[in-house]
């Protein structure tokens, strides 16, 4: 499904990795691990399109991202390090701005999926009154109408208490047992049954 | 078309809930005006002979004070990321974020503008021709302002550097812009230089977008 | 946007292939510009014969005239070589761009300087609003503009892409800043005659002028690659074709 | 010599001796800035690669 070679990124005349080879199958999550520096959240913009200092191929569904880049973004949910909210806006008016940019986000209850992400009563107070957290919460409330195949998610459980990370956990799970793939980076022990998880670890990489 | 419609009502809504953003520029535009009666002279020979001009750079360094943050909220909290990230078109983004910029600072310049021409002692038969530039000279501010603001938003100090970048840009603007009230002053014929300064706005229309998503890409991925 | 060149094209988007060629012609420039910018001036200063309406300080052209000229062909070259790093990503091309930046503003300087003293006897005036003077101000800020550009980003390869955005922006500008300054300085004085505007100038005066334009041609070139050279050498200075160089000259 | 009669009145210029050798000095001068700037930038760094060679020499 999403197929990356020869991928070598260089920053600052530093070498953050070379010489990359991964695919992820549907069904699969691709779990990338390193320590902080390592270049995780570089190749995560990578494989979005948000970054091009890169050498190699990146290609969905056999058609390579850049090419295409329109018909790859269609197919793509991200959630990153900035939440993407606007503070002046409420959470409901975000979510319902994400909609209109992702065609894929389905048109259901926006208070289910905030209700989900525990920002039950909050729709209709402006996100700046939010915390840090719970704004990025508002983004991952995105996942819970996604239709997109494939989630690269940049350390989506950093903002959430324990119960929220299971129910995330729960969710991804139920993601690509849909079928769907899942690349995401997180400094958490990330072990569920029944799906297989690719790990990637960019440290030995560079000390290899 | 959607899309669109979604973007110029969100920076509406957005430009509303934070007025100070949009009322600053206006403030600026009358104290810039306000400067100059008492820096050369409140004579109503000398002040209506530089009105013109004194309106015409006042509203442009107005537009350009604006254009600093068009883009720099949207960039700081990841929304430009999400957009680069859809199927969405950036340059439909840029005319789309250009159009409710202009809305909330060249159209109110031009409403605000016959009250500074009185101030200024302007003939009143060329506060039409006043309105009529500043109405179609604006958007072309705005266009290529955005281009400036779009190359320098992932930039710590982008501030003076857009002026340097986009004052160059503006003077066939200013040029016809105040040639057009100087004319109505005399009496003569206001149309050609209307036609002029809507035929920039039709220009830069066509490529300003283009210039601004490439841009916007660029800083994105800086 | 796919468009087949051919081989010597690609070529020069290699750095190795770039830094070696320019290394040859380079004193090749060196000594064409030296031997016609001094036949030139000499010529022009002491051998061409003075002018009835102007006297000797028409003289000026000589110098004037072609950095006007290199000023203005130096901007479309920028455009030019901006447009092709964006359309076929060629870091060769965008360090072509970035290299002329500051020796085409340097040029605007001279003609702008140069200009306004021959202003002075002409017009009485040190400085004149004149449409080409003022048009060549709005240019060196244009110059201005880029260069801060460049200099803004960490990122050398995002400023390379900046600044060609800007350059093609200005590109399609200066021909409606032109005529608007044009308009504007006929709306607010006469035309007077300008240095550049001559009806017939005898081949006595012109010819120096182009050997002039000539050997400011040649100068720029050399200039242009010997700073592209080291530019390239900054910025592959990891690889080995650099550390080769560097060797052999320490 | 030339179109002048003689050295003096070659150098000034029928009285625009001024504005003419003023022209031709700031001309000359941007000249060599840029001469000079590209020989001290070249000058930089063949210094400062010389300093890294030694550099890793040493700690090899």
């Amino acid at each position: 499904m999403f197929t990356v070679k020869n991928l070598s990124c260089e920053r600052d005349d530093r070498v953050l990795f070379s010489q990359l080879h991964f695919t992820v199958q549907a069904g699969e999550i691709l779990q990338i691990e390193g320590q902080n520096g390592s270049g995780k959240t570089s190749l995560l913009r990578i494989l979005c399109g948000l970054s091009s200092s890169f050498e190699g191929n990146i290609s969905w569904r056999g058609q390579d991202t850049q090419a295409h880049h329109a018909a790859y973004c269609q197919q793509l949910l991200y959630v990153g390090h900035h939440a993407g909210v606007k503070a002046a806006l409420t959470a409901e008016e975000n979510l319902r701005w994400m909609q209109t940019l992702q065609p894929l986000l389905n048109k259901g209850s926006l208070t289910d999926a905030l209700r989900q992400v525990g920002l039950m009563g909050y729709e209709d107070v402006p996100c700046y009154t939010l915390s840090a957290g719970q704004q990025r919460r508002v983004s991952l409330a995105r996942l819970y109408l996604s239709s997109h195949p494939l989630w690269i998610l940049d350390e989506p459980f950093t903002a959430l208490d324990k119960k929220g990370v299971v129910e995330k956990e729960q969710l991804i799970v139920r993601h690509v047992r849909n079928g769907g793939g899942c690349i995401l980076t997180t400094h958490h022990d990330f072990d569920l049954p029944d799906v297989t998880i690719r790990r990637l670890n960019l440290d030995q990489l560079s000390a290899a | 078309m959607n899309f669109f419609t979604a973007i110029v009502r969100r920076d509406l809504v957005l430009a509303l809930r934070n007025r100070n953003e949009v009322v600053n520029p206006l403030a600026f535009f009358m104290i810039v005006i306000a400067l100059f009666p008492l820096a050369v002279s409140p004579e109503t020979a000398v002040l209506s002979k530089i009105a013109p001009g004194i309106i015409w750079v006042a509203a442009l360094l107005a537009t350009l004070l604006s254009l600093d943050g068009l883009f720099k909220s949207d960039f700081d909290d990841g929304s430009l990321e999400q957009i680069l990230v859809s199927p969405q078109s950036l340059a439909l983004l840029a005319i789309g974020k250009v159009l409710s910029h202009w809305l909330m600072s060249g159209f109110l310049l031009a409403l605000l503008s016959p009250l500074l021409a009185i101030m200024l002692f302007l003939p009143s038969q060329a506060v039409g021709a006043l309105v009529g530039s500043l109405l179609l000279g604006t958007p072309t501010l705005s266009l290529i302002g955005a281009i400036g603001a779009a190359l320098t938003v992932g930039l710590r100090k982008g501030g003076v550097l857009i002026s340097l970048l986009v004052l160059p840009l503006y003077i066939p603007v200013l040029i016809f812009g105040a040639g057009a009230v100087q004319a109505g002053v005399m009496g003569m014929p206001i149309a050609g230089y209307l036609a002029l300064l809507g035929a920039m706005m039709v220009f830069s229309l066509m490529f300003a977008p283009f210039a601004i998503a490439a841009a916007l890409k660029l800083s994105i991925r800086n | 946007m796919k468009i087949n060149m051919p081989r010597w094209f690609y070529q020069l988007a290699s750095p190795k292939w770039s830094y070696d060629i320019m290394g040859m012609l380079l004193p090749w420039f060196a000594i064409a510009a030296g031997l016609l910018l001094t036949g030139g001036i000499v010529w022009g200063l002491a051998f061409a014969p003075t002018d009835a309406n102007q006297g000797n300080s028409y003289r000026i052209i000589y110098i004037h005239v072609p950095a006007a000229i290199l000023a203005q062909s130096c901007f479309m070259l920028m455009a030019l070589a901006g447009g092709i790093g964006m359309v076929w990503k060629m870091k060769v091309a965008h360090i072509v761009a970035k290299s002329a930046a500051p020796i085409g503003a340097s040029m605007t300087v001279i003609a702008l300087a140069t200009g306004a003293i021959w202003g002075k006897p002409t017009w009485g005036a040190w400085w004149v609003w004149d449409a080409r003077l003022t048009s060549m101000l709005i240019l060196l800020f244009l110059y201005l503009g880029i260069m801060a550009l460049y200099s803004a980003f960490e990122n050398k390869a995002s400023g390379d892409q900046a600044a060609a955005i800007l350059t093609l922006v200005g590109l399609v500008n200066i021909p409606i800043i032109k005529y608007s300054v044009e308009w504007w300085n006929t709306l607010h004085q006469p035309a007077s005659f300008t240095l550049t505007k001559k009806p017939a100038m005898p081949p006595e005066m012109w010819m120096p002028l182009l050997v002039m334009v000539l050997g400011y041609y040649c100068f720029f070139g050399f200039l242009l690659m010997a700073r592209t050279r080291l530019e390239l050498l900054e910025r592959e200075n990891k690889s080995s074709w650099v550390i080769a160089v560097i060797n052999e000259k320490i | 010599m030339g179109y002048f009669n003689s050295f003096s009145e070659f150098l000034d210029m029928g009285g625009h001796a001024l504005y003419v050798w003023l022209s031709y000095a700031i001309t000359l001068g941007i000249f060599i800035l840029n001469l000079l700037s590209l020989w001290f930038k070249k000058r930089a760094f063949f210094k400062l690669a010389k300093r890294q060679t030694k550099r890793e020499q040493r700690s090899l």
